[in-house]
């Protein structure tokens, strides 16, 4: 080293520094990234870390009220799983329900009280505090005249509907409305004409042995979707090897028409006919010995098979075979929902099925028609469910300027109602709107005060589901976490505005956690009180996460006098010339958005849809046949024109729908309520014509016709799955109802036995 | 052991036969395709308990999509005698499982309780397992994923989350399967309870279809369920011996 | 002929030369990095001596990372938990007060992690506990240090070996430790 | 041709050499530099942006996972063979028209193994930890999967590269020797140290002769274990239309043909741009193509087995299998390789079109788009047509894939590039070999035997 010129040494250090340089940052990127532990100051008594705390409550995502219980760490919420002990879902819980997480950790989830600070629909809110937000609020209320208040919030039941009822009764108006797009009035009607009953009965799908299901969708959502999926699986082979056939009559095949072992389409509209002659059947065969047999023979004479096979498009053989098959079975229970409920004559047509269930004699009976016993508390709110009617009052009240102050809560009609219903433009004659919902949809976006609430897993509340189970059924839903944001639960937040405006004698309490224990201490002395004081019995239902009673409905519910006489179906109409507007549209609620208000969870725009595979989307359901008339095929966008609109979706060809009927899903389409549902598909309420049932006010959603017009271009029909027929590859294998008896299969040579202990093969030997 | 060792029992014992008789545990699945009604429950309840990603409508579109259990849909005939049959697919746990061999890292094997195991941070991404399998049930993260604040809180602490390059399937939960077995340590038993473990599908199921449990004690519900006469297995004449057994469809018309 | 490599080689000195020292650099480097800036010992909000705790006073680990006993982790003890001594004990000592003004401001302490765990490892603590493993093992001689720091390296192969030797039941199965 | 007729001198083959190697003209420049900056741009910029953002940067979905990274490969593998395999099997039939392009085409071998190799680690999710594919001893008790085809794979390449590089080393001693003695500079140091001091001395001459015929013999099984071993890593599988008992065979003879057309391409670049017309000639076309219009038909034969396995086997998977490869989403693809690997070397039959030199490189050429087509439509077809419909999902490779196709073969180019220049790319000695001494009047008589 020793003839190390100048150059060569500035070379070397060169060479060195470099490498000193490359060393230090390669220890540098091999480091190990700093992490925090942080301790409680004060630890909550049940919390220990990496340990899971499981807490019980109740599902908001729907009306049917299943019991939950949340997976907790480190005070997160981790996952939702069904409450075993809940009797209406028994620890099991659907798509929807899982998702509700996502409501709570929504990324577009509002953080606190905003004011509209621009022209409504512009989005444009600004933060402000609770008392800044109560108090405009408060004095827009008391400025008020009567009844010049609406409240219109979701369907809730329980406490929180009678804390509802108090407010407005302190405010002097009777304008509160629940509202639920899906709510089930024509059901409800039927039951009130054809058993004078105002609540809706339990139907007892799992022990039944035939059921004839007239467009209810139940495994999907109608009533209580988890409850009869229940019922469904064990009436498949629960039943002491007797296995209950399924029958769905429907124009388009539902998730509940796939699982049936028979589906038939029929007309929409005309199922009421289809149940009548059967019916007129099952009395003519003498199936039927009723000491009224006669009035029977006399109301039905007119509805022959042959008459229903011409209207309904289902054969008189078929007919007759439904009949028998009807009548032999024992329990038989038929349903009705779906198009044969939200039509012009849903409830002629649902009073015809549930006439059924009385020929068959299964009212009250295991396996049929169970009624339930009088909610414990909340029941008012039955008779409080907005439906068309009621909601076109509204709207013409706002336009008469009758309306000084609209107080929304967590419900959507902006989205929900048809365009024609002109709901949209009556909101802006509104001079106030308040908006209790945790999100901006479509009716917050033209609030101007957001007071918004907590999800259903921060807040106190409660619930009597409703259908029951056939005995009272009563569940808290207390707070699983503690809240993300600055929200309050929507009873504090009608706590506080009864606060500020001096309802205080008649409205005492200072928190929902109050008002739901003065309720349950009611309800705890109502029984005979078992021993231990309330706080023990509160305890136990807040871990258990339910109650219930084990009380059944003593009187025997008969048909109200004159509903014989009274049998008729009147015909269904239909908005639109078949000329100018060739198909029916079948509106159907998504599997996985109920009526829109999942649209906004990322999980449920991930969740293909069950029969066509499809995420990210709307679509349009057409029949084979149709679409090849048509020069249609998959991914073709149309244009499905109705009297009052058109919206544009690609076509999707579905094997199981009439030829003259198109299906559209509904939940997508919003232009609000956040990232993951703005712009995106179509929504097929917006064109529906504003045709309503006129025996219950219900909106007649499958009375539209629409005409359909290639546009031309192609839709990327975002779908899971390829190639949806078997190729004789066995992959879905079946067997037949006789020849599935017998033990220990085999196939392919590879016995699937487990080996059994020796004392075992004795017994069976 | 040395290489030559570890070379020829990774070779033989696997293969023998009954190899995995003298372990604890053989975890099973059947699958009631008379009872399951497509609802996805099974689906989003999986999502939430194992952290699979929300991959987004462009990625969907590539054919990316993550769901470690499936519907598949297939239908027969036409209208109006169409016939729609659902049936879930997910990992068969294959006791001759094609994917154990052909992975050059072991990043996949069968472990003692008849589960076959992806070890995450072990792969190398040759996506080869993917190719083998014939049912195909197991998914790569073609990029990095990420949940738009706060959705991150919902993560599923007992659950790591999948860098890109890496493949993932369904795992029986075994966080659960984990669980249990800790628990029975506690408790001094030896054996974990049948019911008391389940995976987030089973658990959910809404029509109950779904049946899971530990087929080496024929006292348990998995194993009465799965010597009923419409088991199969999925591609049985493939061979790979799953531990997901279907039970067939009923036609109740047909004999 | 040239056939002898030798001049070759003496042209090629100097360029192996810079390569040599180049080399030597970049271990000075990565040495000097792990030297003067070792993460493996962070600077804690209060300088907590173990030493003082579980060495002079003997005060047993799971007094205070209770839950080492009964979960997957071990836990770090509640600021109440040390105000539960330092009430009354040594309160006049500068870092103590540090911590009464943590409680006082019902504030949490943010201690910075030395012994951490890739998120795709299943470890728990219960589990090593009682089956009587010394948290030394792990963790290194905690109770002579003043400012904790990372000794032992916490890496598969140490799980492993430990596994082997104590015949852990599936002690060498993958999903035993990896989720 | 004029230059043919002139009469070749041992002193010619040095300076026609040397020339080669020294003298550069600014068409060279000109060429490397393109050929740098598209690997650049089209190999190692997208290849980055893909480690950076994942595989997903490909086309590949599920269940179509692997894509044109993993066809690339076995076709760079394919092309690597009947370089070295080619020049073996001649050496030890000690064929004479072998010497003037046995080196190139060990040259082909050489760097489309090494493309091979970065194919790979373009294929790999997490490339970074491809060491785990290696069986080294660690605390860990860790090992690779020796089960895995993939594995046999990575030992199989490892091996036949070492060996090719070594067998074309060897022989190119003695050349390195000469250049060595005719160079001066810093090339005169860097042959200095290539040659490893060669004399030349009679025991030298002896001991090479015999180590690279050894060596010959060594490689020849080597190399169709190799590809046999590739083919396993999709024979082994039981993918209907990958799971074929012929597979073996059909990439080896795929793998000698497309390498084949290979050979005659590069040989017909080195003739025209530099100028080796003396020494490669018509006649080694004229060979080459025999040799190409045998694995042609063999190939085709091969081709049509498969399709009668599919049809034959009755079942539905190979069946629709087979539907699709004929007449699906890629049948077009299908038919161009049909075409450009089955029929047009047909020609082949006529001497005129074996002996012209621009037809017979259109041809190979196509031979080799051909070639690259099948190793595609083998993945494609098959794996989106896997075991259940409901997963059927088409592939199509993205611009990424693409692009790192192009730099792949700009790699290959610029490789090859600098070997010209480093390399004496035609054996000195071996051609002198071929020559009488005395010289007499006429030809060599190497370019007068056929």
């Amino acid at each position: 080293m020793a003839n190390v010129d100048r150059r060569e040494f500035l070379r070397l250090v060169g060479a060195g520094g470099v490498g000193a340089g490359a060393g230090f940052m390669l220890a540098e990127s091999i480091k190990h990234p700093v992490e925090y532990l942080i301790p409680y100051p004060v630890p909550p008594e049940e919390f220990s870390p990496g340990i899971a705390t499981w807490y019980n409550s109740v599902c908001g995502m729907c009306p049917a009220g299943c019991g939950i219980s949340v997976r907790t760490r480190e005070g997160r919420a981790k996952k939702i799983e069904g409450n075993p002990l809940h009797p209406v879902n028994q620890g099991k819980l659907c798509a929807l329900g899982h998702a509700g997480l996502q409501v709570l950790y929504n990324p577009d989830r509002l953080t606190g009280p905003m004011i509209q600070n621009g022209e409504r629909g512009a989005d444009e809110f600004v933060k402000t505090t609770w008392e800044d937000g109560l108090s405009r609020t408060a004095d827009r209320l008391a400025a008020a005249r009567q009844d010049g208040i609406y409240f219109l919030t979701q369907g809730v039941r329980g406490h929180l509907a009678n804390l509802f009822e108090l407010f407005m009764g302190e405010l002097s108006s009777d304008r509160l409305l629940h509202y639920d797009f899906a709510h089930p009035h024509a059901l409800y009607a039927a039951n009130k004409r054809l058993f004078g009953e105002h609540q809706l009965p339990y139907y007892d799908i799992r022990n039944t042995r035939y059921l004839l299901s007239f467009g209810a969708d139940y495994l999907t959502n109608w009533l209580s979707p988890v409850h009869h999926s229940l019922g469904f699986g064990h009436s498949r082979h629960g039943n002491d090897g007797v296995r209950g056939r399924f029958v769905q009559i429907e124009p388009r095949m539902s998730i509940s028409g796939a699982a049936a072992d028979e589906w038939i389409p029929a007309r929409p509209g005309t199922e009421g006919f289809l149940a009548l002659s059967v019916a007129h059947r099952i009395v003519a065969d003498g199936h039927y010995e009723g000491d009224d047999a006669g009035e029977w023979r006399k109301a039905l004479s007119a509805w022959s098979p042959g008459r229903a096979a011409s209207l309904t498009g289902v054969s008189e053989a078929t007919i007759s075979r439904l009949a028998r098959e009807f009548a032999r079975a024992d329990p038989a229970l038929a349903i009705g929902g779906g198009a044969a409920a939200n039509h012009t004559n849903g409830v002629d047509n649902l009073v015809a099925v549930s006439a059924l269930n009385y020929l068959v004699g299964n009212i009250g009976k295991p396996g049929g028609v169970v009624f339930n016993p009088e909610p414990v508390t909340g029941a008012s709110a039955i008779d409080r469910q907005a439906n068309y009617r009621t909601m076109q009052k509204l709207v013409e009240d706002a336009r008469d300027g009758k309306i000084d102050v609209l107080i929304v809560n967590n419900t959507n009609p902006a989205f929900s109602l048809p365009l024609a219903s002109g709901f949209r433009e009556a909101m802006a004659a509104i001079p106030t709107i308040v908006s209790l919902s945790s999100f901006i949809d479509e009716t917050t976006l033209m609030a101007d005060v957001l007071l918004p609430s907590h999800t259903y897993l921060e807040g106190w509340a409660d619930d009597m589901p409703e259908p029951g189970v056939g005995f009272p059924v009563g569940a808290i839903s207390q707070p699983v976490v503690a809240p993300l944001y600055n929200s309050r639960s929507t009873g504090d937040i009608v706590l506080d505005l009864s606060g500020k405006l001096g309802f205080n004698e008649a409205i005492p309490w200072t928190s929902m956690e109050d008002v739901l224990k003065d309720g349950w201490r009611r309800i705890y002395e109502r029984g005979a009180p078992e021993p231990g004081d309330f706080d023990s019995f509160w305890r136990d239902v807040l871990v258990s996460g339910v109650w219930g009673e084990n009380v059944r409905r003593g009187d025997s519910v008969t048909i109200a006098p004159g509903a014989i006489e009274g049998m008729a179906v009147s015909e269904p109409r239909l908005a639109g010339e078949s000329g100018d507007y060739p198909f029916i549209l079948h509106p159907y609620l998504s599997s996985s958005m109920y009526d829109g208000r999942g649209a906004n969870l990322p999980w449920m725009q991930e969740l293909p849809d069950p029969m066509t595979s499809i995420v990210y989307g709307t679509w349009v359901e057409m029949n084979p046949v149709t679409a090849k008339e048509m020069g249609l095929t998959d991914g073709d966008l149309v244009t499905v024109t109705s009297g009052t609109g058109s919206i544009e979706a690609p076509v999707v060809v579905f094997p199981a729908i009439m030829p003259d009927v198109v299906a559209m899903p509904i939940g997508q389409g919003h232009d609000a309520l956040g990232r993951y549902a703005r712009n995106r598909g179509a929504n097929p309420i917006e064109i529906l014509a504003p045709e309503t049932d006129s025996a219950s006010g219900n909106l007649a959603t499958s009375a539209t016709r629409v005409a359909l017009a290639p546009t031309g271009r192609r839709a990327t029909l975002v779908k899971t799955g390829g190639e949806s027929r078997q190729l004789g590859r066995g992959i879905v294998q079946s067997t037949g109802s006789r020849s599935s008896r017998g033990h220990s299969a085999k196939l392919n040579s590879i016995p699937i036995v487990v080996e059994v202990a020796e004392s075992a093969v004795v017994e069976s030997a | 052991m040395n290489i030559w060792d570890r070379f020829v029992s990774s070779w033989r014992e696997f293969r023998k036969d009954g190899y995995y008789d003298e372990f604890d545990y053989a975890w099973t699945m059947t699958i009631d395709l008379d009872r399951c009604t497509g609802c996805g429950a099974c689906v989003t309840a999986c999502q939430a308990e194992n952290n699979i990603p929300i991959v987004g409508e462009e990625q969907l579109g590539r054919g990316r999509e993550m769901q470690w259990i499936r519907i598949e849909r297939y239908w027969e005939g036409e209208y109006p005698n169409a016939r729609l049959k659902f049936i879930p697919m997910l990992c068969q746990q294959c006791d001759a499982a094609p994917c154990e061999t052909v992975c050059p890292v072991t990043a996949t094997y069968h472990n003692q309780d008849g589960l076959n195991a992806q070890v995450y941070n072990r792969c190398i991404g040759t996506r080869s397992c993917a190719v083998y399998c014939p049912y195909t049930v197991r998914y790569f993260n073609y990029n990095d994923h990420r949940w738009d604040a706060p959705l991150e809180q919902q993560l599923n602490p007992d659950v790591t989350v999948r860098e890109k390059g890496v493949m993932e399937k369904c795992t029986f939960c075994v966080q659960r399967i984990r669980q249990a077995k800790d628990q029975a340590k506690d408790d001094g038993r030896r054996r974990v309870r049948d019911g008391e473990v389940q995976p987030a599908c089973v658990q959910t199921c809404p029509s109950e279809a779904l049946v899971f449990g530990d087929r080496k004690d024929a006292s348990n519900r998995v194993s009465k369920s799965m010597n009923d006469a419409r088991a199969y297995r999925v591609l049985g004449e493939l061979n790979t011996q799953p531990s997901v057994i279907y039970l067939k469809k009923v036609d109740a018309d047909a004999d | 002929m040239g056939v002898s490599i030798v001049p070759t080689l003496k042209v090629l000195k100097p360029a192996a030369r810079i390569v040599l020292v180049a080399l030597v650099g970049i271990a000075v480097g990565y040495f000097a990095n792990a030297a003067f800036f070792p993460g493996t010992k962070p600077e804690q909000p209060i300088a907590f001596s173990h030493r003082i705790h579980a060495g002079d006073n003997e005060i047993p680990c799971l007094y205070c990372h209770v839950q080492a006993r009964r979960s997957i982790s071990a836990g770090v003890p509640s600021v109440n938990k040390c105000m539960g001594c330092h009430a009354e004990v040594a309160a006049d000592r500068p870092q103590v007060a540090l911590l009464t003004n943590y409680w006082e401001n019902r504030e949490p302490i943010s201690w910075i992690k030395v012994h951490d765990l890739p998120d795709f490892v299943h470890f728990t603590h219960k589990r090593h506990v009682a089956a009587g493993i010394e948290c030394q093992t792990c963790h290194g001689p905690v109770e002579t240090m003043e400012v904790v720091s990372r000794e032992a390296p916490v890496k598969m192969g140490l799980c492993l070996d430990c596994h082997r030797k104590n015949e852990v039941q599936y002690g060498t199965d993958c999903w035993t430790c990896h989720k | 041709m004029q230059t043919e007729e002139k009469q070749l001198q041992f002193t010619d083959i040095h300076d026609d050499v040397v020339r080669s190697l020294v003298v550069t003209g600014r068409n060279y420049y000109i060429a490397l530099g393109c050929a740098i900056f598209v690997t650049l741009a089209c190999f190692f910029f997208p290849w980055f942006y893909q480690l950076y953002y994942g595989i997903g940067a490909a086309g590949v979905n599920s269940p179509t996972v692997w894509g044109t990274y993993l066809a690339s490969f076995i076709f760079w593998i394919g092309l690597s063979h009947s370089g070295t395999l080619l020049s073996c099997v001649l050496h030890i039939t000690n064929s004479q028209w072998r010497k003037a392009m046995y080196r190139s085409a060990e040259a082909m071998t050489l760097f489309s193994l090494m493309v091979a190799a970065t194919m790979v680690m373009v294929h790999l999710g997490r490339p970074w930890f491809i060491h785990w594919a290696v069986p080294y001893p660690n605390q860990m008790e860790l090992w690779p999967n020796f089960r895995s085809p993939l594995l046999f794979d990575v030992m199989a390449i490892t091996t036949y590269l070492t060996g090719s590089s070594i067998f074309i080393y060897m022989g190119s001693i003695p050349d390195f020797a000469a250049v060595r003695d005719r160079t001066t500079g810093w090339r005169h140091h860097m042959y200095t140290l290539l040659s490893l001091g060669w004399r030349g001395t009679d025991t030298e001459w002896h001991r090479l002769g015999w180590a690279y015929t050894f060596l010959a013999v060594l490689i020849i099984p080597l190399a169709v274990s190799v590809h046999s071993i590739v083919s396993w890593d999709f024979a082994m599988s039981i993918v209907p239309g990958l799971h074929q008992t012929i597979f073996a065979p059909y990439f080896v003879v795929g793998a000698i043909y497309s390498g084949t057309a290979g050979i005659v391409t590069v040989m017909f670049v080195l003739r025209k741009y530099m100028n080796f017309e003396q020494y490669i000639t018509k006649l080694h076309f004229d060979n080459l193509g025999k040799l190409l219009l045998v694995l042609s038909l063999l190939w085709s034969y091969i081709n049509i087995l498969e399709l009668f396995t599919g049809w034959y086997s009755g079942t539905s998977t190979e069946y629709e299998q087979l539907k699709y490869k004929l007449f699906g989403f890629y049948a077009p693809l299908y038919w161009e390789m049909i075409l450009f690997c089955g029929v047009a070397p047909l020609l082949l039959i006529s001497n005129k079109f074996r002996t012209s030199f621009v037809p017979m490189l259109a041809l190979s050429i196509a031979i080799n788009i051909g070639m690259y087509t099948e190793r595609f439509l083998i993945i494609a077809t098959t794996l989106s047509r896997q075991y259940l419909p409901e997963s059927w999902r088409v592939y199509v490779p993205s611009v990424v894939e693409l692009s790192i196709i192009v730099g792949s073969v700009a790699m290959f180019v610029t490789l090859f590039l600098i070997f010209v220049k480093i390399f004496p790319s035609v054996s000195i000695y071996e051609v002198k070999e071929t020559m009488k001494i005395p010289k007499r009047e006429g030809v060599p008589e190497w370019q007068t035997t056929h």
